[in-house]
C-alpha cells in the first residue's frame, strides 16, 4: 500500500481580473513507503504546485490526495495535527525565521514528534554540520548549510513523507548533489518517502528510484529511474534529456525542443504536448491521452 | 555627465530663487490704480449675511451703513443724537410711546425707482416679523403710514431709546417691490436673503458687486445714489487675520486695517494713520450665581476677591494703547457712564482677606471664553492668561477652558459656565440696553442670576428704566452700575481700544460705535 | 578584432574581488568563463563594458584592437558599447524593458551608431528578429517584451546584441533563467551566430554542461583569479588545476555512458538555420 | 545571482554600527538626545517660571530672557524649554498608541484575510479618503480642544498608515516558506503569527514609527496651532507660535517654539531615514510608499 | 522572481485576447465606481456622526448672542435646518438631498454648500495644484540629481536639505516666509489670489491664472502668479523634500536594474539613458507617491490658507469645523475624497500610460 496517493489532481490559480490557470490538470501518482519519488519538469509545469497541494498548501479543486489512506486537508487557521508530511522548500534564504537561532528552529520540529530524547545539536550533526552552530541565526551560514538545517528540522518532525520542492535549485553546482544525496540518505534510513520535485534531471537520476516527469500540469510518464534514463518512451521526456548538455569536453550542442510551453491558461486541446511534438499524429490533436505510465498516444496500453 | 549634472542642479536652484523673487517683482503697486479709485478694507469678518433684515454682526452693519440708508443715522461719531437720514425730521410725542417722522422726497433707490413709505413699512415690518436676528430692535413697535411720506413708529410703552435704534443699519429701508420678486415677505417664510446677498436693494451710496461672508465683500459705487457721489468706485472688505491686516497695510496692499490689537499698532510706520479709540465693548467677567452650576462662584465674598484680585492695569496694558478700563457695564461713550475716576484699580490684600472670609480655601474654578474670538483685535487667550495669573496670586486656581465659539456660546447662552469672560457691544447706543444685565434679564441669566436674586440691584434697574431725562437717566444708570459693581456677579474690566490704521491717502476716517466705518464718509488726499 | 584582458583587478568599496584576471578572446571563437556564485566571473565581463556597480574601480588593461576600455574616454566607451562591444544579460526578463516596445529597444542604438533612419532601422530590425528566429517578426517589431516567452526574450536580446554588428559579444549566463528545452536553442543560436559572423564571444556561466557544449577555450575562476584556462576538450577531460577537479567531481553526472540519449544530435554541430 | 532574503540579511541592530558612522545619524541621535534631556530636566534648565507673567513684555531677545518675552511678560526660553515636556512624551504616547493599533489591526488584517481583511482594510481607505488635518480638525473640534483629545484625533488618522503596512509586510511575510514551514510542523495560527510573522515585520514597523514621530508632532502642534490642541497657558510649543501670530513683529515669539518644533522632528527624521536606508531596499519601499 | 517557482509563465501573449468576456478595464472600472460610492457614503456617514457628537449645539454658532434669548428665533432657525428632526432622520433627509446633487444650506454662509464649495474648492485646487507641480517638477529633478550624484556632495546636501523641506512645521514657515519676503523684503505680493485693484478675472474654470489667460489678461495672469508663488513654495516644500527622497531612492532602483545596464551596454548616451530607461520606470512609484502627496497637501492648505488669506476650502473647513455647520463639513468631505477617489483614478490611469503591462493585462 502507497504512503501517498495522487488520485486526478487538479488545482486552478484564480486570480482577479486574469484567467483561470490549471496548474495541474488531472495528475495521478503515488509515494511507498522508504521510496524516493523524483518529479521533474520544466517551469510553469505545475510540480510545485502538486508539492503544495499534497502538504494541503494550496487548495484541490478536483481529485484526492490521500496520506496514509486519510484524505489530505488544506491547511487552515487551526493547528495542523497532520504532521507525517514535512516539506524542504527552495529558497535556502526563506525557509528559516531570520529572527530565531537555528537550534530553536530544529526544536520546533523534535516538539512536533514529542520527542525528547534528541536533542538539537544531534540532528545538525546528522545533516554534516558542527554541533555547536545550534547557537546560531541563519544570516550566519551558506545557502547549502541553511538547506541542511531546512532538512534537519522537517526531519526533526519525523515526517513519513518528506518533499523537497526544488531543494538544490538555488545552490551552487559543487553543492546541489551533496544535498540531494543528504535528504536521500536521510529519508530512506528513517523509513519516510521522498517526493523530490526537480527540474535538473541529472540529480534526479542520482536520487530518485522512480521518475514522474511533468508537462503542462499533466504526469507524462512515470517509471524506474534507470528505465526512463536508459529507454525514455514519451517523446517529451526524450526531449528533455537530450536537451541537457553534458559536460564531456566533447562541444555537443544539445537537441533543441522547437516552441514554447504553452499558457496552462489556455492549453492546447487533444495531447497537451502535441503542438511541439515531433512525432505528432492525427490522433494526438482530438484526443487526450489520460492513460499511464506514459500518457501518449504511441505507449497506449492496450 | 557628471559636471552636467551639477550644472544641472545649479540651474535648477538658481530658476526657483529667480521665480520666488520674479514673482515678488512682477507685483504690481497696489494703491495706484487706473481711472477708478479702488479702497482696500481689511477685518476680521464677523459676517453672516447682506441682508439688513436679517444681519447684526460689525461686519455686516458696515456694509449695511454703505448700501442701505436708514430712516435717521448719527453726525459722525456722536451718538448722543440722532440726526435725519431718509426721514427729513422726526418728533418724538409727550408720552414717548409716538415717533413720526416725514420722508425725504428724492431719494432713489439704486433701479432708479423713489423710496416711498410703503418701502420704510415694509422694511421695518419685515425686520420686526421675519423674527431674524436684529427683529428684537423693534419688538412691540407698530410701523404705519400716515401718508406717503409720513411715518409712525407707536410703542406699547415709553420708548424714548426708538431713535438711537433707528440708525442701526439693519433696519436699513429696501426696495420693497424688487425685494418681494425675490420672495421678500413680511414673516419666517421670507426667502429673499440669498437675493439680497448676491445683489442690493438699497437706496445708500453702494451696492452689492460681490459677497461672500468668509472671504470677500467688494462694493461698487450706486451710479443713482442721490447724495453725494462717495470717493471710492469700489471698496473691497477682505476677511484678514489681524496679524496679516497690519502686514497688508503697512505694505499699502489695503488702505484700512480695522482690527489691530494694541501691540500691533505699537510700531507702526509713520506714513500711515492710526486712529485709537475706546471701543463701546466692555470686557467682562461673570461669576456664575447658580448652585446647581457652582458652589464657589455664587459666594459673595468669592466674587469680591475676585474683583479685587484682577490686576486691572496689567489687562489694560495687555490691550494696549487706546483701551481703557471700564468702570461699569456701560460704555464710555453712552449716556450714563461711570467716570473714568471710579476706574476698578487692583487690592490684593484686600483680595486676599475677601477669598479668606468667603471660607472657600484654595478654591479652583473654569473660566470658559471663546478661543478664537477677538474684539477690536484683542484676543481673549491673553486675558484670560493673565487673569488665571493674577487670580493665583490670590489663592484662587483658575482652570482655563477656551472654546471654539460655537461651544463656549451654548454653554454662556444655557447659563453653565461657572466663570466667563466675554464682552457686550451696544445693540443701540443708549444705557438701555445694559437693563440686560439685571437680575432674570438676558445677560444676568447667563450668570445664573435669577429674578429677585438681588432686591437693591433691581429696585435700581427699574429706576434707571423709568427715568426720563438725560440728567436723571446719567444718575440713575450711575446708581445701577454702582449697585451691580457691588453686589452683581459681573465685572467690568476694559474697553479695548478700537485701533484702525489708514493709508495716508484716506482721509474722514471716525471710529463709530455702530457700524465701526462709514465708508462713503471716507475721502482720498 | 581580439580582445585583451590582461591583469584586470576590481575593488569594490575597498575590498579587492578581481585579483589580476588575464583573458583573450578571438574571432570566432567562444571564450567559456566559469566558475561558481562569487568567484568574480560577471565582474569581469562588465569590466569590459565599464558597467561595474556603483564605487567600483577597476585597473589593469582591456584592449581592443589598439585602444584600451579601462582608459577610453566616456564619449568614446560609448561608441565601442553596442557598437563594437555588446553583451546579453542572464534573465531576459529583467534586461529588457518592460515599458519600451521590442522595435524601440532594438532600433536606438541602431540610429545612435550607425546614424539610419527610422525605415532603414526598422527593416534591419525585422531582419534580426527573423535571424533570431523570432516567428511573425514583423508583429513582434511592435510588441511589449512582457508579451513573449523567456527563450523569445533571450532571442530577442541577442537580436539586439547583434543590432550594430559588434565584434566582441558578452553573454553572461546567457541561458541561466531558461529551461532545458529552451537553453539548447539559444545555445545553438549563439554558436551558430558566432561562426557565422566571426563575433569573439564570452560565455561567462556556471553550467559546465553548457560550457561544454558551446565554448572553444574555456578558463575556470575562483575567487577572483583565473585557475585554468585552456581548449575545452583539455580543461573538462584532463583538468589540470585541483579546483577544476572538484568542480567536475561534485557534478551528478558520471562520463557519458554508451546509451547517452543525447547520442542522437551529436557530430551534427551547428544546426543554426 | 539569486535573489537573498531581504529579513534574512543580518538583524537589523547587528547593522547599527555602520548606520551609526553615518553623519546625519550622529546629529540626529545628539538632537533627539538633547532634546530628550531638556525634556527631563527642564526644570532645572529653565531660568523663569514658564507661566510666571513677570517679566517686561514683548522684550526682545536679550540678557535674562535670551529668546525674548512674549506678549504676556513670559520667558519664551523657559516656555520651550517646558514644552519639550508637553510635546515629546504626548507624541511618542501617539505614535506607540498608532502603532500598537495600527499595526494588530493590520497584522489581523494580513494574517487572517477574507472578511477582516476587507473590514479593517475599507475602514483605512475611509480615513485615507481624508485628508488628515481635515479629519483630525473635525474630531478636535468634535470632541472639544485639548491636547489629549487632539493626540485622539491624531490617533484617528494615523492608525490605518500603520495598519497598511503591517499588513503588507505581513502578507509578505506570511507566504514565505519558514512560516510554511512553522504551520506544517503544527504550529497554531496564534503561534505562527507570534513566532515567525510578527518578530519579522516589527523592525520595518518600528523604522517607520520613527520616521512617524516627527510628523505627528506636527500634526499634532498643527492642531495647537488652530487651537484645537493644547490648552493655554500650556507652553505648547504650535500655541507658542499661534501666539506669535498675532504679533509677528516681535518676530522671536514664534520663531524660536517654530524651531524647537523643527530640530525635534528634524532629529526623529534623521535617525528615521538612517534606520530605513539600514532596511532592506524592498522593505523600505514598502514603507516609503506610505510615509506620507 | 516569483515567490512560487512554478507560477505560470508570464505569456499572457496573443491567445489572451481571444476571450471576448468583460473587458478586464470595464470590470475594474466598474469596481472602482463602487468602491467609490461606498467610500462616499462612508464619507457621509463619518462627517455627520463626527459633527454630531460635537457637545455644542449650531445654533449658538450661527444665531447672534442677542437672537439667541429668544427662543420663537432658535425654533425657527432648528426648523429652517432640520435639526429638529431625530438624528437618522436628519442623515436620511441629507442623503436624499445628495442623490439630487443637493448638498444642503450651509449654516454659517447661509448659502448653499455647493455654491460656496464651487467658490472656494478652484481657490484651493490651484493652490494645491500649483504646489504639486513644483514639488513634482524640483522633487523629482532634485531627486534625479542626487542619485545621479550618489555620495557626493550634492546628494548629501539635497538630502538634508529634503529631510529639513519634510520636518518644517507649514504653518509656520508660511509665517515666516510672509514676514520675510513679504513684509520685511517687501518681494512679494500680500493675501488674496489676485490684486484688489486689478480684480478677479471673468470666471470660467475658478482658476485665476487659468481664468486670466482665458480673459487675455496678462496683467491679471502675473498678478495671480505672483500671489500664488509664496503660499504654493510654501505648501510644496514638505512635498518637495518627499519627493526627492523618494524620486532619489526609486532612481537609484531603476539604475540597478538589468535593463538599464543594458542600456548602457548598448552605447546610448547618458540622457537617452536617464530619460527614456530610468525615468519612465521610475515614474510609476513616483505617480503613486504624487498622487498621496496631493492629498497631504489638501491638508496643508487649512493651515497655509488661514496665514496667506487664500480664500479656499482650507479655511471654510476650518470655520465650518468649528461651527459645527453640519452640511459643510460634509461637502468639504465630500470633495475631498472625491478628489481623493480621481486623483486615484487618475494614478491607475497613468499606470497604463506608462505601463503597458497593466494597459495589456
Amino acid at each position: 500500500m502507497s504512503l501517498l496517493a495522487i488520485d486526478d489532481l487538479v488545482v486552478e490559480h484564480r486570480s482577479p481580473g486574469r484567467p483561470v490557470v490549471r496548474a495541474v490538470a488531472g495528475a495521478s501518482l503515488t509515494v511507498a513507503p522508504g521510496e524516493v519519488v523524483g518529479l521533474v519538469g520544466e517551469s510553469g509545469c505545475g510540480k510545485s504546485t502538486l508539492a503544495r497541494a499534497v502538504c494541503g498548501l494550496n487548495p484541490v479543486t478536483n481529485g484526492s490526495i490521500t496520506f496514509d489512506g486519510e484524505p489530505v486537508t488544506p491547511l487552515g487557521l487551526r493547528r495542523r495535527k497532520l504532521t507525517g508530511i514535512q516539506m524542504v522548500f527552495q529558497d535556502p534564504y526563506a525557509s528559516l525565521n531570520p529572527r530565531r537561532r537555528v537550534g530553536d528552529q530544529i526544536a520546533d520540529g523534535l516538539r512536533t514528534a514529542r520527542d525528547t530524547t534528541t536533542s538539537p545539536a544531534d540532528l545538525l550533526e546528522r545533516v554534516g554540520l558542527p554541533r555547536e552552530y545550534a547557537d546560531r541565526h541563519p544570516h550566519e551560514f551558506s545557502g547549502g548549510q541553511r538547506q541542511r538545517i531546512a532538512i534537519a528540522r522537517a526531519l526533526a518532525a519525523r515526517p513519513r513523507l518528506l518533499i523537497g520542492d526544488e531543494p538544490i535549485s538555488a545552490l551552487d553546482a559543487s553543492a546541489q548533489s551533496q544535498v540531494a544525496a543528504l535528504m536521500r540518505d536521510l529519508a530512506v534510513e528513517s523509513g519516510a518517502g521522498l517526493l523530490f520535485i526537480s527540474h535538473d534531471l541529472s540529480v534526479v537520476r542520482l536520487v530518485a528510484d522512480r521518475i514522474a516527469v511533468m508537462y503542462l500540469g499533466r504526469i507524462v510518464e512515470v517509471g524506474a529511474t534507470a528505465e526512463v534514463w536508459a529507454r525514455p518512451r514519451h517523446p517529451y521526456t526524450r526531449a528533455l534529456l537530450r536537451a541537457v548538455p553534458q559536460p564531456d569536453g566533447l562541444g555537443v550542442l544539445p537537441a533543441e525542443l522547437p516552441g514554447d510551453v504553452p499558457d496552462p491558461a489556455n492549453p492546447p486541446g487533444g495531447c497537451r504536448f502535441h503542438p511541439r511534438c515531433p512525432l505528432v499524429m492525427d490522433v494526438c490533436r482530438d484526443k487526450d491521452p489520460d492513460f499511464g505510465p506514459v500518457a501518449c498516444w504511441l505507449h497506449e496500453p492496450k | 555627465m557628471a559636471t552636467r549634472s551639477q550644472t544641472a542642479a545649479l540651474l535648477l536652484a538658481g530658476a526657483l530663487a529667480l521665480a520666488a523673487c520674479g514673482s515678488g517683482g512682477a507685483s504690481p503697486s497696489p494703491s495706484a490704480s487706473g481711472g477708478s479709485r479702488t479702497l482696500v478694507i481689511d477685518t476680521s469678518f464677523d459676517l453672516k449675511t447682506a441682508d439688513p433684515g436679517r444681519t447684526y454682526e460689525p461686519t455686516g452693519l458696515i456694509v449695511g451703513k454703505a448700501v442701505y440708508e436708514t430712516l435717521l443715522t448719527f453726525d459722525g461719531a456722536d451718538v448722543t443724537k440722532p440726526v435725519p437720514a431718509l426721514a427729513e425730521s422726526y418728533e418724538l410725542s409727550e408720552d414717548g410711546r409716538t415717533l413720526t417722522l416725514k420722508l425725504r422726497q428724492g431719494a432713489t433707490f439704486a433701479d432708479g425707482s423713489p423710496v416711498t413709505a410703503d418701502d420704510v413699512v415694509f422694511s421695518l415690518t419685515r425686520v420686526r416679523d421675519m423674527k431674524g436676528t436684529p427683529s428684537f430692535l423693534l419688538d412691540g413697535v407698530d410701523v404705519a403710514k400716515t401718508d406717503d411720506s409720513t411715518i409712525t413708529l407707536t410703542s406699547k410703552t415709553a420708548n424714548p431709546t426708538l431713535p438711537f435704534i433707528l440708525p442701526n443699519p439693519a433696519l436699513g429701508i429696501i426696495n420693497s417691490k424688487l425685494a418681494q420678486q425675490h420672495g421678500a415677505t413680511t414673516d419666517p417664510q421670507d426667502k429673499a436673503e440669498q437675493y439680497l446677498n448676491s445683489s442690493s436693494a438699497g437706496s445708500g451710496p453702494y451696492q452689492i458687486e460681490s459677497f461672500n461672508v468668509s472671504s470677500q465683500v467688494t462694493l461698487k459705487a450706486n451710479p443713482a445714489y442721490h447724495g453725494t457721489k462717495p470717493a471710492y468706485d469700489r471698496v473691497v472688505i477682505r476677511n484678514v487675520e489681524a496679524a496679516t491686516q497690519k502686514l497688508n497695510v503697512s505694505r499699502g496692499d489695503s488702505q484700512i486695517a480695522l482690527n489691530l490689537s494694541g501691540d500691533q499698532v505699537a510700531g507702526m510706520p509713520a506714513t500711515l494713520q492710526v486712529t485709537k479709540t475706546p471701543s463701546a465693548n466692555v470686557i467682562f467677567l461673570l461669576a456664575n450665581q447658580d448652585s446647581a452650576v457652582s458652589g464657589t462662584t455664587t459666594n459673595a465674598k468669592f466674587v469680591e476677591a475676585v474683583r479685587k484680585g484682577v490686576d486691572y492695569a496689567g489687562l489694560l496694558e495687555l490691550a494696549g494703547e487706546g483701551s481703557a478700563l471700564a468702570p461699569g457695564i456701560i460704555p464710555s461713550q453712552l449716556l450714563g457712564a461711570l467716570p473714568a475716576s471710579q476706574a476698578p484699580a487692583r487690592d490684593l490684600e484686600g483680595a486676599k482677606a475677601a477669598l479668606a472670609a468667603s471660607g472657600l480655601g484654595n478654591p479652583t474654578v473654569k473660566l470658559e471664553y471663546p478661543s478664537e474670538l477677538t474684539v477690536n483685535g484683542l484676543s481673549f487667550q491673553p486675558l484670560a492668561e493673565r487673569i488665571q495669573a493674577n487670580l493665583k496670586e490670590v489663592g484662587i486656581t483658575v482652570d482655563l477652558q477656551p472654546a471654539p465659539v460655537t461651544t463656549a456660546l451654548d454653554n454662556y447662552r444655557n447659563g453653565k459656565e461657572e466663570m466667563g469672560l466675554w464682552y457686550w457691544g451696544p445693540d443701540y447706543p443708549d444705557p438701555s440696553d445694559y437693563l440686560l444685565f439685571l437680575p432674570g434679564k438676558t445677560v444676568g441669566l447667563r450668570a445664573g442670576w435669577k429674578e429677585g436674586a438681588s432686591k437693591e440691584v433691581e429696585e435700581s434697574g427699574e429706576k434707571a428704566a423709568a427715568a426720563i431725562g438725560d440728567e436723571a437717566r446719567t444718575a440713575a444708570y450711575a446708581d445701577m452700575q454702582n449697585q451691580l459693581n457691588a453686589a452683581g456677579p459681573f465685572v467690568p474690566l476694559l474697553q479695548p481700544s478700537q485701533n484702525i490704521v489708514t493709508a495716508a491717502s484716506v482721509t474722514g476716517l471716525a471710529y463709530h460705535p455702530v457700524w465701526t466705518v462709514d465708508i462713503a464718509d471716507l475721502g482720498v488726499k | 578584432m581580439t580582445l585583451d584582458i590582461t591583469a584586470l583587478r576590481v575593488s569594490i568599496g575597498g575590498r579587492e574581488i578581481l585579483h589580476g584576471v588575464d583573458l583573450r578572446l578571438e574571432a570566432g571563437r567562444v571564450h567559456g568563463l566559469a566558475g561558481e556564485s562569487g568567484s568574480g566571473k560577471t565582474m569581469t565581463g562588465l569590466a569590459v563594458l565599464g558597467l561595474l556597480p556603483h564605487g567600483a574601480r577597476a585597473s589593469g588593461a582591456i584592449r581592443l584592437g589598439d585602444r584600451d576600455l579601462l582608459s577610453l574616454p566616456a564619449k568614446e566607451l560609448n561608441r565601442v558599447r553596442g557598437g563594437e562591444v555588446a553583451m546579453v544579460f542572464q534573465d531576459p526578463a529583467t534586461s529588457l524593458h518592460p515599458m519600451l516596445t521590442v522595435g524601440r529597444q532594438l532600433t536606438e542604438h541602431m540610429r545612435h551608431h550607425l546614424r539610419l533612419g527610422r525605415a532603414e532601422a526598422r527593416a534591419r530590425a525585422v531582419d534580426l528578429l527573423a535571424k533570431v528566429r523570432i516567428p511573425a517578426p514583423e508583429e513582434a517589431y511592435g510588441r511589449y517584451p512582457h508579451q513573449f516567452s523567456g527563450g523569445m526574450r533571450q532571442r530577442i536580446a541577442i537580436a539586439i546584441a547583434l543590432a550594430c554588428s559588434p565584434k566582441v559579444l558578452i553573454a553572461d549566463e546567457p541561458t541561466t533563467a531558461l529551461d532545458v528545452t529552451v537553453q539548447a536553442g539559444v545555445l545553438r543560436l549563439l554558436r551558430g551566430l558566432c561562426d557565422e559572423l566571426g563575433l569573439a564571444v564570452l560565455l561567462v556561466t556556471h553550467d559546465l554542461g553548457v560550457m561544454s557544449a558551446v565554448a572553444d577555450e574555456v578558463s575556470v575562476m575562483k575567487d577572483g583569479q583565473v585557475v585554468e584556462s585552456g581548449p575545452r576538450g583539455n580543461v573538462l577531460r584532463t583538468p589540470s588545476h585541483p579546483y577544476t577537479r572538484t568542480l567536475l567531481a561534485s557534478l551528478p553526472t558520471p562520463p557519458p555512458e554508451p546509451d547517452s540519449p543525447a547520442g542522437p544530435s551529436s557530430g551534427s554541430d551547428a544546426e543554426a538555420r | 545571482m539569486r535573489r537573498r532574503d531581504p529579513l534574512a540579511r543580518k538583524g537589523l541592530l547587528k547593522r547599527l554600527p555602520v548606520a551609526w558612522r553615518q553623519p546625519l545619524a550622529v546629529v540626529g541621535a545628539v538632537l533627539a538626545v538633547a532634546w530628550l534631556v531638556i525634556a527631563l530636566a527642564a526644570p532645572v534648565l529653565a531660568p523663569h517660571d514658564p507661566l510666571a507673567q513677570d517679566l517686561p513684555r514683548l522684550a526682545a531677545p536679550g540678557p535674562g530672557h535670551w529668546f525674548g518675552t512674549d506678549q504676556l511678560g513670559r520667558d519664551i526660553l523657559s516656555r520651550v524649554i517646558h514644552g519639550a515636556r508637553v510635546t515629546i512624551p504626548l507624541t511618542l504616547l501617539l505614535v506607540a498608541l498608532s502603532v500598537l493599533i495600527g499595526g494588530l489591526l493590520g497584522a489581523c488584517a494580513g494574517y487572517f484575510g477574507r472578511w477582516v481583511d476587507e473590514t479593517i482594510m475599507r475602514v483605512a481607505d475611509l480615513v485615507f479618503a481624508f485628508p488628515t488635518v481635515i479629519l483630525a480638525m473635525v474630531v478636535a473640534a468634535a470632541l472639544g480642544a485639548s491636547l489629549a483629545n487632539a493626540v485622539l484625533a491624531v490617533l484617528v488618522v494615523a492608525w490605518p498608515a500603520y495598519a497598511r503596512v503591517t499588513r503588507g509586510l505581513v502578507l509578505g511575510v506570511r507566504e514565505r516558506e519558514f512560516v510554511l514551514s512553522g504551520r506544517l510542523l503544527g504550529f497554531s495560527a496564534w503561534r505562527s503569527l507570534r513566532v515567525d510573522v510578527l518578530p519579522n515585520v516589527t523592525g520595518p514597523v518600528l523604522v517607520l514609527a520613527t520616521l512617524d514621530i516627527g510628523t505627528a508632532l506636527l500634526l499634532l502642534s498643527g492642531l495647537s496651532f488652530l487651537g484645537l490642541g493644547a490648552k493655554p497657558p500650556s507652553p505648547e510649543w504650535g500655541v507658542m507660535v499661534a501666539s506669535g501670530v498675532e504679533v509677528f513683529d516681535s518676530w522671536w515669539v514664534a520663531t524660536f517654539p517654530g524651531l524647537a518644533i523643527l530640530t525635534v522632528v528634524l532629529a526623529f527624521n534623521f535617525l528615521g531615514d538612517t534606520l530605513r536606508d539600514a532596511l532592506d531596499p524592498r522593505t523600505a519601499r514598502a514603507i516609503k510608499e506610505r510615509a506620507l | 522572481m516569483s515567490d512560487t517557482p512554478d507560477s505560470p509563465p508570464p505569456v499572457p501573449d496573443t491567445r489572451a485576447g481571444r476571450r471576448p468576456k468583460a473587458h478586464p478595464l470595464a470590470r475594474f472600472l466598474v469596481r472602482r465606481v463602487l468602491l467609490a460610492l461606498l467610500m462616499a457614503w462612508g464619507i457621509t456617514l463619518v462627517t455627520f456622526v463626527l459633527t454630531n457628537l460635537v457637545p455644542g449645539d449650531p445654533v449658538a454658532a450661527n444665531l447672534g448672542q442677542r437672537a439667541l434669548g429668544d427662543p420663537a428665533i432658535v425654533a425657527q432657525w432648528r426648523a429652517e435646518h432640520g435639526l429638529d428632526q431625530p438624528l437618522w432622520q436628519q442623515y436620511l433627509i441629507h442623503l436624499q438631498g445628495l442623490l439630487h446633487g443637493d448638498l444642503g444650506m450651509s449654516q454659517q454662509s447661509h448659502r448653499p454648500v455647493s455654491e460656496d464649495l464651487a467658490e472656494f474648492v478652484p481657490a484651493t485646487l490651484e493652490l494645491a495644484g500649483a504646489a504639486i507641480l513644483v514639488s513634482l517638477v524640483l522633487g523629482v529633478a532634485f531627486g534625479v540629481v542626487a542619485a545621479l550624484r550618489r555620495d557626493r556632495l550634492s546628494d548629501h546636501a539635497l538630502r538634508v536639505l529634503s529631510l529639513i523641506g519634510i520636518s518644517v512645521p507649514t504653518f509656520w514657515l508660511a509665517l515666516v516666509a510672509f514676514y520675510v519676503f513679504f513684509y520685511r523684503l517687501q518681494l512679494t505680493p500680500g493675501s488674496g489670489r489676485v490684486d484688489v485693484a486689478l480684480g478677479p478675472a471673468p470666471p470660467v474654470t475658478g482658476l485665476q491664472t487659468v481664468d486670466a489667460l482665458l480673459a487675455g489678461r496678462w496683467d491679471i495672469f502675473s498678478s495671480a502668479l505672483a500671489h500664488l508663488a509664496t503660499p504654493a513654495l510654501v505648501l510644496a516644500l514638505y512635498t518637495i523634500g518627499l519627493l526627492t527622497r523618494f524620486t532619489r531612492s526609486a532612481v537609484l532602483e531603476v539604475l540597478g536594474q538589468d535593463y538599464v545596464r543594458a542600456a548602457r551596454a548598448k552605447g546610448l548616451p547618458g540622457r537617452v539613458v536617464l530619460f527614456r530607461y530610468v525615468l519612465r520606470s521610475a515614474l510609476v512609484p513616483i505617480i503613486t507617491v504624487a498622487g498621496l502627496a496631493f492629498g497631504s497637501l489638501l491638508s496643508g492648505t487649512v493651515l497655509v490658507e488661514a496665514i496667506f488669506a487664500w480664500p479656499g476650502i482650507g479655511q471654510y473647513a476650518y470655520k465650518s469645523a468649528t461651527t459645527l455647520d453640519l452640511p459643510a463639513v460634509m461637502g468639504v468631505g465630500l470633495v475631498v475624497g472625491a478628489v481623493y477617489l480621481v486623483i486615484n483614478l487618475a494614478v491607475d490611469v497613468l499606470y497604463g500610460v506608462i505601463d503597458p503591462r497593466v494597459r495589456l493585462r
